[in-house]
């Protein structure tokens, strides 16, 4: 490679000279008018590294301009909580769990990447999110994921999710970090546009807690962990504002490999650091790296900071200033350390074998100035580039298709007709890559490093133990339906919640707070964003009655192919807690005549459901109503029910309905099971509706009469369907399936 | 006093915690080593955990087994120190030359994690006297370079001196030569395996506590040999 | 009956933590004087007849779709006398 | 300065289940007449002196003692022009 002759060093003197200069901008992706705030913002022009700065930290990516109205409500509207210690706007939230305990979950975005370098898109994925959570001050101790693809026999898809899938292994499985949950999710809508996203959960005492802030005039800047290299520069630009149908390959973002190695020590490091208290503050590296992290640790402290670049360990010489800011470089963090405690870090590091330079330091002043060479390259406010940049009102209109999607409802679809063909659409679904078994997947998943996981796929929520004397633990769930979400954003956003809700409640745990990531199109289309505020109105909206704030997520832009959009796609993790993980409640049935029941109301619901688009390829009408108290009273009684010993399995139910919720449970436990339609419901409409607010369980025949006693003093809707037994599925006067037979459905069902 | 069961963090270990934990519920004391010591802090037998040491970057347990500890480590199991070694560790036994043979890719290409069925083949290793020879156990295996290879010559002799001491039944997970899942040095004393059974040591988060007994052999032994 | 060799590596550009993790190692082991090292992959394909320029072109274009990840990877054909 | 290659490839007793892989999917994309296929390592060490026999040495015992497991993988060096 030859280097063309480097321009001038472009210095704040330099720039103040030159104010025609023509700079770059719209190549950089900013618009017009920001570029013009840039200048009055500094009084002249920006120099290159300036210019560099602002383009990526007030890119869609990292700036929310699209989303930050929209997404203000969450912080509106949260309910309040006692458990909430640190709220929206951090790395991530930090959760109350008792006993001095606390927890801090996240879940993130790595979609375009993963599209274009599956496995190091996945893999990086994964790193990036494990750092949010380190750099609160925790431990990371679990990661879930949760994926979509195009059509399961798309070739494309052979490309993407294997290497997705060996991704995700290959770096949390060598962070040592149990992966104890996700969902994987088929539909050509995600055809050229996968999503991946990432959880991490970590956990600390509450003392532990750690925040990005520069405070302290004299305290030093460590930039330590991996050498910056010429990774990803320009990603986070180019990356989020752009789609790829119209990338040529020159124009794709160089792709950033992840060193997981680098990150287990970084972890160690880290951990081993706050364990003496040696840092004020610490921000992590993610997208938009030296950039991101210098202006935001000084944007939320209280002084200036002062930066050298020369002093940045590089991997690759020829970086230019404005590549070394810019640059994504994986697996890095930044400390701001008081002077007498830089030399331990310092040690630490060195134990670690982690690189680690102090690259600065904080000044009294209130600007952000950077060196290179000796030369002032940066003199801005840190909150023009960390927190001030642009605040987008962009329209939105309900699209014009949405009345008539909802108009073309699924009852001109025809049922099956007969008891057999009521059978084959039963193996059927079990058989499809939604509903099939997912173990090709999860196999790749280390979930037993740290011996702390009690449940893990294909569990309803994986669930860890955060203390081994007491048994104190807390639960997972990840869950969104793109489909429901089409039909009725605002909907479709509540029903995610509640499913994951739901989900963690099944397990036996209290659901106490909520992540969340935002998969949708281009913000530029008014009906995108028309959905994209539906679905936050709904989240918020239902996170207001179900007591359950948000304490961050992330949001995943221009997910399209040329002028089509995704499925919007909310993807809700919920974190619950249980005072003893001895009492979890599994999915899977466990003791012969054991009996059925089915919690909730089952009414005609099939709009968006698993049988229309498996049996139709139909999606249209109304997505199952939501009730939210009704999802509050049955976690009661399912949480109820697990603390004091009255139920055997539980499992909730969602798409597929009861059907797939019977053969998960049966498959889970090698039992079968009998089950009765009640006379007043179609075999069909109770086998496959999709009607929200329902689980089952199974009793113990001696717990029969209190459950059933608690149902009732509850008002919860509770109807004896059946009896765990034998070794088929029995849905009796219609038909029966061996297990076997349903194994063998459901195995074959994901395999890559 | 209970015997002293060091186990070894080589930048990169992972279940170091895990056997720690094992040789705790099992009795023992468990001790910390890291893996620029250079000495042995006085432990009775040694740990090789399972995880990525060095990131397995070259191969797996190839640069841990240039560790400062490993000199250690090596004189003393050719004095007849007990060491045994999960997943990493047994890649790094074999690295080290205390054990013969070599772990490659698994046939099947992924990393796999499953819970997998096992005969204790030989209950005369210094870890597995508490078994019965023949007895069948379930503990986790999850590693993606897994498979056992050597040639005809020593795969005859392992099979020959007893030295196969574990063995997968059902399915064999990784493409291993003759299903072996661990063996052992000509002495007994070193026990590579490649099965995890310092996960399978409490109900709530193991499949069976079936591995407890590789933890309970070596402290019996220990505490006998006093 | 000809044997041709795909090297693969990964561009200059991308990090490769393989290659730095044996160059860490190897003055810890006594080598000292090597400057870098990056591990790439080489892959050896026996052709079942002679390996003239179609042959090659074929293998050139396998090695561009499948045997390299060419975001991320170069490569080099060449017949290995 | 200069550059040394070290090939390591599986001995041709041991299965390799890369090489196969690749070699099974071949005809599967088209790519036919391919009778073989083995997959192995190859290192690129940049030295900071010159590549004469010391060296040389130093590296083939590199090789045989840390880059290759002379178990189940044979080696070659040799200075790339
Ligand atoms: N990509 C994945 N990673 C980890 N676990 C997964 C993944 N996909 C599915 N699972 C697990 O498989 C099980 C079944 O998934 P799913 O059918 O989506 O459950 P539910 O409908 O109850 O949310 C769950 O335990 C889920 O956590
Ligand atoms: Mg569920």
């Amino acid at each position: 490679m030859s280097t063309p002759a480097k321009p001038p060093l472009d210095t704040v003197a330099h720039a103040t000279g030159t104010p025609e200069q023509p700079q770059p901008w719209a190549e950089l992706g900013l618009k017009e008018d920001e570029y013009t705030r840039i200048r009055e913002i500094l009084g002249r022009r920006p120099t290159g590294a300036e210019l560099a700065m602002y383009s990526v930290m007030w890119s869609e990516h990292c700036s929310y301009k699209s989303s930050k109205v929209h997404l203000k409500q969450f912080g509106e509207k949260a309910p309040h909580s006692d458990a909430m210690l640190v709220g929206i706007g951090e790395n991530a939230g930090v959760v109350d769990i008792g006993e001095g305990w606390a927890v801090t979950f996240k879940v993130e975005s790595h979609n375009h990447p993963s599209y274009v370098e599956p496995y190091q898109g996945a893999a990086t994925g994964v790193g990036g999110i494990v750092r949010d959570i380190l750099a609160m001050g925790a431990r990371p101790v679990a990661v879930m994921d949760s994926l979509r693809f195009g059509a399961a026999d798309h070739p494309d898809t052979k490309r993407v999710l294997p290497g997705v899938v060996a991704g995700i292994g290959g770096y949390g499985n060598c962070l040592g970090l149990p992966n104890i949950g996700g969902e994987t999710v088929f539909d050509p809508c995600y055809q050229g546009n996968p999503l991946v996203n990432a959880l991490c959960i970590g956990v600390m005492r509450h003392e532990d807690i750690h925040l990005a802030k520069a405070a302290g005039s004299g305290n030093k800047v460590i930039l330590y962990g991996a050498r910056t290299g010429g990774d990803g520069i320009g990603g986070a630009s180019i990356l989020a504002s752009e789609t790829f149908d119209d990338a040529k390959p020159s124009k794709r973002p160089s792709v950033q490999v992840g060193d997981p190695f680098q990150e287990k020590l970084l972890i160690e490091c880290t951990l081993e650091i706050f364990r003496e208290n040696l840092v004020t503050g610490i921000q992590d590296f993610g997208a938009a790296g030296l950039s991101c992290a210098t202006s935001e640790l000084a944007s939320n402290g209280s002084g200036g900071m002062r930066v050298d670049l020369d002093d940045v360990p590089l991997r690759d010489s020829t970086l230019t200033p404005e590549e070394i800011l810019m640059s994504e470089s994986q697996e890095r963090m930044c400390a701001v350390v008081e002077p007498d405690k830089v030399d331990r870090f310092l040690a630490i590091c060195e134990k670690w074998d982690v690189i680690a330079t102090v690259i600065g330091e904080v000044t009294d002043g209130d600007r952000l100035e950077i060196y290179y060479h000796g030369e002032q390259i940066v003199d801005v406010p840190p909150r023009s580039v960390a927190h001030d940049g642009p605040t987008l009102n962009r329209p939105l209109a309900r699209p014009g298709w949405q009345d008539e999607l909802q108009a073309d409802t699924p009852d001109r679809l025809e049922r099956p007709a007969s008891a057999e063909l009521t059978r084959l659409t039963l193996l059927q679904l079990v058989g499809s890559p939604d509903q099939g078994d997912k173990s090709w997947i999860t196999d790749q998943y280390d979930r037993y490093v740290l011996g702390n996981t009690v449940l893990a796929s294909p569990e309803d929520s994986g669930m860890i133990r955060i203390d081994e004397a007491s048994g104190l633990g807390v639960a997972l769930s990840l869950d969104g339906n793109g489909r429901y979400a089409k039909l009725d954003p605002y909907t479709g956003a509540q029903l995610a919640l509640a499913e994951s809700y739901r989900n963690v409640a099944a397990t036996g745990a209290k659901p106490l707070a909520v992540t969340d990531c935002l998969n949708f199109g281009s913000p530029e289309d008014p009906a995108v964003m028309w959905q994209f505020s539906e679905a936050c109105r709904g989240l918020a909206d239902a996170c207001q009655v179900l007591g359950t704030p948000v304490t961050g997520g992330n949001v995943s832009l221009y997910n399209q192919t040329g002028d089509t959009a995704i499925n919007p796609t909310p993807v809700v993790g919920v974190l619950g807690v249980i005072d003893d993980v001895e009492r979890r409640t599994p999915v899977a049935f466990r003791t012969e005549g054991s009996l059925v029941y089915l919690l909730g109301d089952t009414r005609d619901e099939f709009g968006g459901s698993a049988w229309a688009q498996l049996a139709h390829g139909h999606l249209g009408g109304l997505p199952p109503q939501v009730d939210l108290e009704r999802e509050r009273l049955l976690a009661e009684v399912l949480i109820a029910g697990s603390r004091d010993g009255m139920i055997d399995s539980a499992h909730d139910l969602s798409a597929g309905g009861l059907a797939q919720a019977l053969v998960e449970s049966c498959l889970g436990g090698g039992i079968g099971a009998r089950v009765v339609v009640p006379d007043t419901i179609a075999a069909f409409t109770f086998l496959f509706s999709e009607s929200a607010g329902r689980a089952i369980v199974s009793v113990p025949r001696s717990e029969e009469v209190r459950f059933t006693d608690m149902c009732r003093a509850r008002s919860l809707p509770a109807a004896r369907i059946g009896v765990v037994d034998g070794d088929a599925l029995d849905i009796q006067g219609q038909f029966a399936v061996s297990l076997e037979e349903l194994r063998e459905a459901s195995a074959s069902a994901v395999k890559f | 006093m209970t015997a002293r069961v060091g186990v070894v963090t080589f930048p990169g270990s992972l279940d170091d915690g895990d056997a720690r934990r094992a040789v705790r519920l099992a009795g023992g004391e468990p001790v910390a080593l890291w893996h620029r010591d250079t000495d042995l802090h006085q432990v009775d037998a040694v740990v090789l955990p399972g995880g990525f040491s060095y990131g397995d970057y070259l191969r797996c347990g190839a640069i841990a087994r240039f560790s400062p500890i490993m000199e250690n480590i090596i004189a003393g199991a050719r004095e007849g120190m007990p060491v045994l070694g999960i997943c990493n560790g047994f890649q790094i036994l074999c690295e080290s030359h205390l054990l013969p043979g070599a772990l490659t890719r698994n046939d099947h290409l992924h990393f796999v994690c499953r819970d997998q069925k096992l005969r204790i083949e030989n209950a005369g290793t210094a870890w597995t006297s508490d078994y019965e020879a023949g007895q069948e156990i379930t503990v986790p295996l999850k590693n993606g370079e897994g498979g056992y290879v050597a040639d005809e010559r020593t795969l005859d002799e392992l099979e020959a001196e007893g030295r196969v001491v574990a063995r997968y039944l059902e399915l064999n997970p990784n493409g291993s030569r003759r299903d072996i899942a661990g063996i052992s040095n000509a002495a007994g004393n070193v026990v590579g395996l490649m099965p995890h059974p310092e996960h399978a040591v409490e109900p709530l988060t193991g499949p069976t506590t079936e591995g407890l007994g590789f933890f309970t052999s070596i402290l019996k032994r220990l505490v006998t040999a006093r | 009956m000809a044997r041709v060799v795909v090297d693969v590596m990964l561009k200059p550009e991308i990090l490769d933590p393989q290659g730095q993790a044996v160059q860490r190692a190897l003055p810890r082991l006594g080598f000292e004087g090597i400057t870098d090292v990056r591990q790439g992959k080489r892959f050896e394909l026996e052709l079942d007849g002679p390996a003239d320029e179609a042959a090659l072109a074929r293998i050139r274009e396998a090695a561009e779709t499948f045997l390299a990840n060419t975001v991320i990877e170069d490569f080099t054909v060449r017949v290995e006398s």
